[in-house]
């Protein structure tokens, strides 16, 4: 989540759920917690008992809403104008936690003068070139800090390449003004940038009137300062926008100032969706990185060496000086011996990138026939994914396709029964892709670790033998390297050395031959290379070969050869402090619960009050001590004072709590990181029925990507054919496409079929009655639905107008125990530039009345007639918008 | 709950007629026959919990990210019951419906434990048995992984990698089997390794 | 302070056993639904499947049933008394004003540009047309949405225990009301002797099934399958005085901060006044019973009926056997007697007796 | 697809009828990993006293006046299901017509016997026991559980009319065939002894019916419980009489006889008895009526009460018409009896899925005797058996109370139609 870490250092949850219970005020926005993280949602419910103001921002009246003390209607799309306003108000009103924010944010550097915000460019920042839709960002660094990020090599596709890094910049010769005066310095950058975002402002863009959003602010400052805490909690609600990123750095901006980040009871809680979604970027499958977030390598003229990467990568301050200890212990975990310095550890055979190799565009790339395979593990892209109808299109494109699943999903047999063989537009007979659906084995049946949302890994044990075939993606992976690496075995040549010397040595066990997940972890948490022994933690990483690591923010998970991950002891849950239970499981990194908890004590160390004490400075044993694991070097004093000229984390002085920043400041301002603006800007989304009334001159996120293909038509601002805005959101009794819920009875009764949720206003225009059928129609096609007319859903009125809202679940399909049409047919591919992210949170549509006559893609069945034929290069093309009609 | 004796002996509460009519002498005991110990049957003399002294094993919630702990209960290869942890200090035995229901998932209808294959154009699955399939995808990986190979992009930069095949998800995997995923599929060149969603 | 169960009632003793219970606390519920999950996984119930249902908000399993012993109910729009729905139209003409939350188009400023909400036009069609969207109603109605999981009451003046003519109902020593799966003739007669419509026949099985408090669970000394998974503990199980205790502080604290209409369903009311005599499961609820389809006030139909109406029905019985006994004497006095038909009579009496 | 399919979700897991075995995998092993005597739910409770959930002891008085407040009044909007309806097939009402012609049929050779008519004595026991002989087949043909019917002789308990009546049906018939037998044996003096002594079972028999009807939650039926029972006898008696009468003049009961006479009384007298009773209460009952008014019960009702008209008619008109007149009257009866207690059993379905009648009834105003005496105490079930204040008076007055009761019930109907009606409608819901 490069909106976090951009900001705090770390792309993860700062919190823990148990930790939500000492909160003073929980403000939810962009997450419907009680309905799709209800477990999580019981520690709010603790805090509420306690005493705590839960506040729900979102557009559906859900069942957060009806348990938080307030709701507040919001127009989908529009936070980042309603946190602006927030930010704004706090600045103001002279509310923010000034000694944290002096202390711990960059609010006191001085940027450089050439840099020009929003206000002065009408909508974009210094260094936008229209005609790529990139920003070089070299004027959002510090003033005196050379270097800086080299814009001009950015693309959207190297997305995480610098995000974590800052590259380059030496931060050492900032200047600061402690007063915040200077009209350079962050905090005044940041009051001018905000200053348009007045409650009236808000009012006019996200509907909501100045006494809720009053409401709400009192709540916030009021919750927050030295003695109380306020925590945000978001999920996807806040993330799949073209400016998502953006959003997740806006309420970081708003917890700096108010004090909250590192401290129990605040913090910034991002509840993910899957149980391992966290662990899923950790060790990614994503493209752009390497596990521990360690960037892939980007081609560039002449080759790239090791040294240039880490070059590229590494800091000189702060955590992140250590790269290249983590990256060519990476190597080693991979290559093994054969990696040694004279061959750069093998770095130069690692693939390298060129582009955007996200899904979307991969799946752009097949239905261009540019893709030949795809594997499918534990995912439903012909339903979940956006633009469903042309994901299927995609899969129908396909030579062959591996799906591994439970059951019969629908990416496995699109070529049956999807909506474009219904409409005609593809036949059976004609569809070429070869499709193996392998029966995989299920949580209880094999075992392995879980990184959960609180970056919490859990170790599973096995309870049960897979059923007939079934088998985990451990043993499918096992025994396809072992076949892959049979086929290559002879081989000479050049571009078979990774398969080749790729250690793959895990012990098999039992009658199926599964390889032993114990030691895949532990090659994950690291070894000496020399004897073979379990490394402690990361900090033992260097960058000569003598450690191998899997995964350098996983080390010490086997911490002395012991599973901590299988740690199941929750202590004394009444004792002080106890409520952290760190024996349970391992946190990354280091099992610290709260991150950046070394901001929970004042510059001297002290907590910031008795009844908010975390971790603090303890003087007879001279170290930091407390509840949980200090994030911080824990021997380092609190008045330690880095000199200008220190280097890696001696250049992290004892009050600077954010050590994997290069200053130890957390981010208000974003020097480089982000490749769409330093700081949060509203935009609207990519598809809205209203202009952008903060920059007009700019209606969506410039920097966003848009796909300009025939299959993926946008709608226009405004267009009146699609007046209407509409979200989509999740139910507590299904799980994201349905592949885990639909096929499960006890859970299909409880919700039968799709609906949509709608104002009785909106119902009583169209016609449409409670549990009749209605329609949902998009460019891309049209869905069915049942309607579920309902006072919990508020038309809104924005700038004189009134905005209708339908919401959307999207858990139904075209198989299972129940069906229903896809809402993911509805959306248009769409991406954030950092992230690539789609925006299925916000999008135009129109409703009507009825069954549709048709299957629900066939509008697009024309488009596909002049799609191109294979295309000569790697990449699709992605268009920029450079102006939005 | 001393305030509540207050309530005892309010003016006008009396006994229903039901209830007088009970507690009359001898007659009175009459409307009780038949409820008691006859009534209740051998199973229900006998009853317990049914996974008293079966295998358990402790495991994680596969649905959301929260963690909730489960407890699987075991006969053999036959699974009881899947309940929450009570010691987890994160659900404290709790669960939402999917993580109650996952017994469920365990035992879906339909539930795969045969490969299935669909030839191209084919309109019926075929089964197939699993070290076939693995060796038919191994052909297909390998092959699709020269066929889409690039030793220089076009402006000739290095770039030793392969847009012969892809790989989509991980979400909801283990992190060893993630770890595996880029691994092999890094070492063959693949760079197009994405899951459910980017955050 | 309840009517405690005589023990000869009590089917099942143990030495130190005393009442179990259930307290669900609606307004902690956040209405997921795993309560009504958890039980069928532990009582091994099948799904029974559902319909979408209109205006039945989240709920589409509809009740309680023989293979649904928890249920979780949803109360959308709870219609408005009329004067609410007026006061709501009121409110949207005003274009503003009155509590922001009810309000149906916020952000739109107090009186500016009210007449341009077309939501106003159609509200102010005070009747609406028969199926039509009533707005105003919607309105008045607007954050009224409340869930309850519903379960057997567990009586102390049990229905379905009084009437059961097997015995396969009995109270436990837990002075919960136990249906025993293995006694059950499935006569049927406990499914309208229940006030609170929990227990019904199976109609695949033939038997009638509902909650048993998990029996099985209570013996090993497991909390039931629905008050353990429920994840904001807005079912809470145990000792039902504790429970009692617990759910008045629970009300007073309520009423403390300004929730006066929050009220225990089925505890802490006079003993006379009690649900069925006190209920083993009670509820904290907010709004009137019948809003999630329960009684005001209930007792077992046959502790309050069976005296009189066996009285009624076995003296009517007793009076028809003795007026049938008055008929034939009479008339065979009449034989007896003198008149113009005597003679036939005497004829027919001597032809049927020979 | 019609608009509301239902889902059919075939079970995956899951077993109807029951909660899974109550056996434990091995009988004296704990439970692994979980505390014994519910220390987990303890330990894991939520709200302890570092919350203020339930801080401070609560003022008793206040909350139990909160509880009877929200209680009290009108119920207002009503989202049922509040009961569950009778489960109870055809089978049922036909065991209660046989079971009454059995019982009416023995009053009668009871009667006989003391009129010193044995022969009609001994015939009228043969209709009793052909009648009740098929009581048994349709009691058991309509448990869920057929083979389980001996369940019912498990236990003897009082509390409950159905194990009552399983009694008194085993007994009765066991009584019915030892005095039929004791005809057959030349034992007149046992086969009446016996008789005699079957009167205390019939009586049971007989009448315990509308007391299963009565003793449950069913609007209809709970709110007729001082009517159903003398309405069921009388059904019993009238039938009963018919058939013994129709029986006896097939067997040559010559015209004129007395105890033709006097079954033609009793069969008269008693269904023109079940017809002022029915009536009378069917007034009383208000809006809990209104499900014997509409659809297939209401159908069958007025059809029953058009079948006693007709006896009725019949009967007086006996003289011009001549004596077969008579016998199409008691056929008229035996159908109207049938048509009464199919009536009675099927409004009672539709009046437990009346919502809003259930409600109303819960909050003691749903007949208009509820409204005359003022409503019962604490807004109670005004059926509840607690006598009000004041209960000998009251008794005295009931009677005149039911005659103003109805005719205000007449006007109120004249006038709307209805009586507080569904939200307009007026009609009960036939289907949920």
């Amino acid at each position: 989540m490069p909106g976090l870490g951009a900001s705090l250092g770390r792309g993860g949850a700062t919190d823990f759920l148990q930790a939500l219970q000492h909160a003073d005020c929980i403000l939810i926005e962009g997450s419907n917690m009680a309905e799709a993280h209800p477990v999580g949602f019981r520690w709010v419910m603790k805090a509420k008992e306690r005493g705590a103001k839960v506040i729900h921002v979102d557009p559906r009246f859900g069942r957060t809403s009806q348990l938080a003390d307030l709701h507040v209607p919001i127009r989908a799309g529009t936070d980042i104008a309603f946190l602006g306003g927030l930010i704004r108000h706090v600045i103001e009103s002279e509310a923010y936690f000034r000694e944290y924010v002096v202390n711990y944010t960059n609010a006191p550097t001085i940027l450089r003068e050439d840099f020009q915000d929003t206000d002065d460019l009408g909508g974009v920042f210094s260094g936008f070139d229209p005609e790529t839709a990139t920003y070089d960002t070299t004027t959002w660094s510090y003033a005196g800090a050379d270097g800086g990020t080299d814009g001009s090599e950015q693309t959207h596709s190297s997305q995480a390449a610098d995000q974590h890094t800052g590259a380059g910049m030496d931060v050492g010769a900032a200047q600061r003004d402690d007063t915040l005066r200077h009209p350079r310095c962050v905090f005044q950058v940041l009051r001018r940038h905000f200053a348009r975002y007045t409650p009236q402002m808000v009012q006019r863009v996200c509907g909501i009137s100045p006494e809720e959003f009053a409401a709400v602010a009192d709540a916030l400052v009021q919750n927050s300062g030295r003695e109380r805490t306020t925590t945000l909690c978001y999920a996807v609600g806040w993330t799949q926008h073209t400016a998502g990123v953006q959003v997740i750095r806006a309420a970081s901006i708003l917890q700096l100032l108010l004090g909250n980040i590192g401290r129990p009871g605040g913090g910034i809680m991002a509840l993910r969706g899957h149980a391992s979604i966290q662990g899923s970027t950790d060790i990614p499958t994503l493209f752009d990185i390497l596990p521990g977030y360690l960037s892939m390598p980007h081609a560039r003229a002449g080759g790239v060496s090791l040294q240039d990467h880490i070059d590229a990568g590494a800091r000189q301050r702060g955590w992140w000086s250590y790269f290249d200890s983590y990256l060519v212990s990476l190597l080693k975990a991979w290559f093994g011996d054969a990696a040694t310095a004279d061959n750069e550890f093998g770095f130069g055979h690692l693939p390298k990138l060129t582009g955007n190799h996200a899904h979307f565009a991969t799946m752009l790339r097949a239905i261009d026939g540019g893709l030949d395979g795809l594997f499918v593990m534990g995912q439903n892209p012909a339903v979940g994914s956006q633009h469903a109808g042309l994901q299927r299109r995609a899969l129908a494109s396909l030579k062959w396709l591996v799906v591994r699943d439970l059951s019969e999903i629908e990416t496995a047999t699109f070529w049956r029964d999807s909506p474009e063989i219904e409409s005609g537009e593809l036949r059976t007979q004609d569809i070429g892709t070869e499709v193996f659906l392998m029966p995989a084995a299920a949580h209880v049946e094999k075992e392995g670790t879980f990184t959960n949302t609180q970056r919490l890994l859990q170790w599973h044990d096995k309870a049960l033998e897979p059923p007939g075939d079934a088998r985990s993606e451990l043993w499918f992976m096992h025994h396809l390297a072992r076949r892959v690496r049979a086929h290559y075995a002879g081989s000479a040549s050049k571009r078979d050395w990774p398969i080749r010397n790729l250690t793959w040595d895990y012990p098999e066990h039992g009658e199926i031959r599964e390889p032993d997940a114990e030691a895949v972890a532990r090659e994950i948490n690291g070894y000496d290379v020399a004897g073979g022994a379990p490394l402690p933690d990361f900090t033992t990483l260097r960058s000569d070969g003598s450690t191998a690591c899997g995964c350098w923010i996983y080390s010490g998970y086997f911490r002395d050869g012991v599973n901590q991950a299988r740690r199941r002891d929750p202590g004394d849950i009444g004792a002080p402090g106890g409520w952290v239970s760190p024996e349970w499981g391992w946190a990354w990194p280091l099992n610290r619960r709260v991150l950046y908890n070394r901001a929970s004590a004042d510059p001297d160390g002290r907590p910031w009050s008795e009844r908010k004490r975390y971790i603090w400075w303890d003087e007879q044993q001279s170290r930091w001590t407390g509840y949980d694991v200090p994030d911080f070097p824990v021997d380092k004093r609190p008045d330690y004072e880095a000199s200008r000229d220190a280097l890696a984390m001696e250049a992290i002085s004892g009050d600077d709590p954010f050590i994997m920043m290069p200053d130890g400041r957390a981010w208000l301002f974003a020097p480089t990181g982000l490749l769409d603006g330093p700081l949060p800007t509203h935009y609207e989304p990519c598809e809205s029925p209203l202009d952008n009334l903060i920059h007009p001159d700019f209606h969506m996120n410039p920097a966003a990507i848009k796909w300009q293909r025939p299959e993926n038509p946008y709608h226009a601002t405004g267009d009146p054919r699609y007046p209407i805005v509409a979200t989509s959101f999740r139910l507590t009794e299904h799980h994201t496409a349905g592949a885990m819920s639909r096929n499960l009875p006890w859970l299909a009764e409880l919700q039968p079929e799709m609906f949509a949720e709608l104002d009785p206003a909106l119902a009583a225009d169209r016609g449409i009655e409670d549990g009749g059928w209605m329609i949902v129609e998009t460019a891309r096609g049209e869905i069915e639905a049942r309607a579920k007319v309902t006072p919990r859903i508020r038309p809104l009125k924005i700038d004189g107008r009134v905005v209708h809202q339908i919401c959307l679940p999207w858990h139904w399909g075209f198989t299972g125990e129940v069906r229903g049409d896809i809402t993911n047919d509805l959306g248009a591919l769409s991406g954030e530039p950092n992230v690539g992210i789609q925006e299925s949170k916000a999008f135009s549509c129109d409703v009507r009345a009825g069954r549709r006559t048709r299957p629900s893609t066939a509008k697009l069945a024309d488009a596909r007639l002049d799609r191109p034929v294979r295309p000569d290069e790697d990449d699709p093309p992605a268009e920029y918008p450079s102006q939005i009609t | 709950m001393s305030g509540q004796d207050a309530h005892v002996g309010r003016p006008g509460a009396r006994p229903r007629s039901f209830e007088r009519a009970r507690r009359l002498p001898l007659v009175g005991r009459a409307l009780d026959w038949g409820m008691g110990p006859s009534a209740a049957s051998a199973t229900t003399r006998n009853a317990g919990a049914r996974i008293a002294g079966l295998k358990v094993t402790e495991s994680v919630c596969p649905y959301c990210a929260v963690g909730c702990s489960q407890l699987v209960y075991t006969r053999g290869d036959e699974l009881v019951d899947i309940e929450g942890n009570p010691r987890s200090p994160i659900n404290q035995g709790t669960l939402c419906p999917k993580g109650a229901a996952s017994r469920q998932l365990i035992d879906q209808p339909g539930r795969l434990t045969k490969v299935r294959y669909r030839r191209p154009g084919a309109t019926e699955w075929e089964e197939l048995g699993l070290e076939q399939a693995m060796d038919m995808i191994a052909e297909r990986i390998i092959a699709a992984r020269e066929n889409g190979w690039q030793d220089v992009d076009r402006q000739g930069w290095r770039v030793d990698r392969t847009l012969g095949f892809a790989h989509l998800g991980g979400a909801t995997l283990d992190n060893e089997e993630n770890y595996l995923i880029k691994k092999l599929f890094t070492a063959m060149g693949a760079i197009q390794i994405e899951n459910q969603a980017r955050i | 302070m309840t009517t405690r169960a005589a023990p000869t009632e009590i089917a099942i003793h143990a030495p130190d056993a005393q009442r179990m219970g259930f307290f669900t606390d609606t307004t902690v519920c956040i209405g997921c639904k795993a309560c009504e999950v958890a039980c069928k996984q532990w009582n091994d119930l099948p799904a029974d499947g559902s319909r979408f249902g209109r205006g039945s908000s989240y709920d589409h399993t509809g009740s309680l049933n023989a293979s649904t012993w928890r249920h979780v109910r949803f109360v959308e729009i709870a219609e408005p008394t009329p004067q609410a729905r007026e006061d709501a139209v009121q409110r949207l003409e005003a274009g503003g004003g009155g509590r922001v939350p009810d309000i149906p188009a916020t952000g739109g400023g107090s009186g500016s540009g009210a007449g341009d909400l077309d939501l106003v036009a159609i509200a102010s069609q005070r009747a609406a047309p028969p199926g039509a969207v009533d707005v105003a109603a919607a309105v008045a109605a607007m954050d009224e949405w409340v869930f309850m999981s519903d379960v057997c009451k567990h009586c102390t003046n049990a229905g379905c225990l009084d009437a059961c003519p097997t015995g396969a109902l009995i109270r436990t020593e837990f002075e919960t009301v136990v249906l025993q799966a293995d006694v059950c003739n499935g006569c049927g007669y406990c499914v309208p002797a229940c006030p609170f419509g929990v227990v019904a026949r199976d109609p695949d099985d033939g038997r009638a099934a509902k909650c048993t408090l998990c029996y099985d669970r209570l013996q090993d000394g497991l909390e039931p399958a629905c008050a353990k998974s429920c994840p904001t503990d807005s079912i809470q199980f145990g000792p039902y005085d504790e429970l009692v205790d617990l759910a008045a502080r629970r009300v007073g604290e309520l009423h403390a901060r300004g929730m006066p209409d929050a009220y225990l369903y089925g505890a802490s009311d006079d003993p006379d006044q009690e649900l069925a005599g006190g209920l083993g499961a009670f509820f904290l609820l907010t709004q009137p019973p019948e809003r999630y389809g329960l009684p005001a006030q209930a007792d077992s139909p046959v502790q309050e009926n069976v005296l009189p109406a066996t009285t009624a029905a076995y003296g009517a019985a007793l009076l028809a056997a003795a007026g049938a006994a008055a008929a034939f004497l009479g008339a065979a006095r009449r034989s007896a007697g003198h008149g113009p038909l005597r003679f036939a009579r005497r004829r027919a009496i001597r032809s049927w007796q020979r | 697809m019609s608009e509301h399919d239902a889902h059919d979700a075939t079970p995956a897991l899951g077993t109807h009828g029951g909660p899974a075995g109550w056996q434990r995998a091995h009988p004296d092993a704990p439970v692994a990993l979980q505390r014994n005597r519910w220390q987990d739910a303890a330990w894991s409770f939520l709200y302890k006293d570092d919350t203020r959930y339930a801080p401070a002891p609560a003022d008793m008085e206040a909350v139990a006046q909160a509880s009877r407040r929200m209680r009290a009044g009108e119920p207002g909007a009503v989202h049922g299901p509040v009961i569950n309806a009778p489960v109870w097939t055809w089978e049922v009402p036909l065991y209660f017509w046989f079971g009454g012609v059995a019982t009416g049929a023995w009053f009668v050779s009871v009667a006989c016997d003391l009129a010193g008519d044995h022969r009609s004595a001994a015939i009228a026991r043969r209709v009793s026991l052909v009648a009740v002989a098929p009581s048994p087949v349709l009691l058991i043909a309509d448990l869920g559980r057929p083979g389980r019917f001996l369940n019912m002789l498990r236990i003897f308990k009082p509390r409950s009319p159905m194990n009552l009546g399983a009694w008194a049906l085993v007994g009765f018939s066991g009584l019915a065939a030892a005095a039929v037998g004791a005809d057959l044996l030349g034992r007149p003096r046992a086969a009446r002894a016996i008789g005699g002594s079957n009167v205390v079972v019939g009586s049971y028999l007989g009448s315990y019916t509308g007391v299963l009807l009565a003793t449950t939650a069913v609007p209809l039926w709970a709110r007729s419980r001082l009517f159903l029972g003398p309405i069921f006898v009388c059904t019993a008696a009238a039938t009963g009489a018919a058939a013994t009468r129709l029986t006896l003049v097939a067997a040559g009961l010559p015209h004129g006889h007395p105890t033709r006479t006097a079954l033609g009384t009793i069969e008269t007298g008693a269904m023109a008895g079940e017809l002022i009773l029915s009536s009378l209460n069917e007034r009383r009952l208000g809006r809990a009526g209104l499900s014997l008014e509409h659809g297939t019960p209401g159908r069958l009702f007025r059809a029953a009460k058009w079948g006693v008209r007709i006896g009725l008619g019949l009967r007086l008109l006996r003289a011009p018409l001549g004596p077969r007149a008579h016998d199409v009257a008691s056929l008229c009866y035996l159908g109207a009896g049938l048509a009464f207690r199919y009536a009675w059993v099927g409004a009672g379905q539709v009046s437990a899925r009346d919502d809003e009648t259930v409600a109303r009834m819960a909050r003691g105003a749903v007949t208009f005797d509820d409204r005359l005496t003022g409503g019962p105490r604490g807004r109670r079930l005004a059926s509840i058996a607690r006598a009000p204040r004041g209960a000998g008076r009251l008794a005295a007055r009931y009677p005149e109370l039911v005659r103003r009761a109805s005719l205000r019930a007449e006007r109120l109907l004249g006038m709307s139609g209805t009586v507080a009606g569904r939200r307009g409608t007026g009609a009960p819901p036939t289907h949920r």
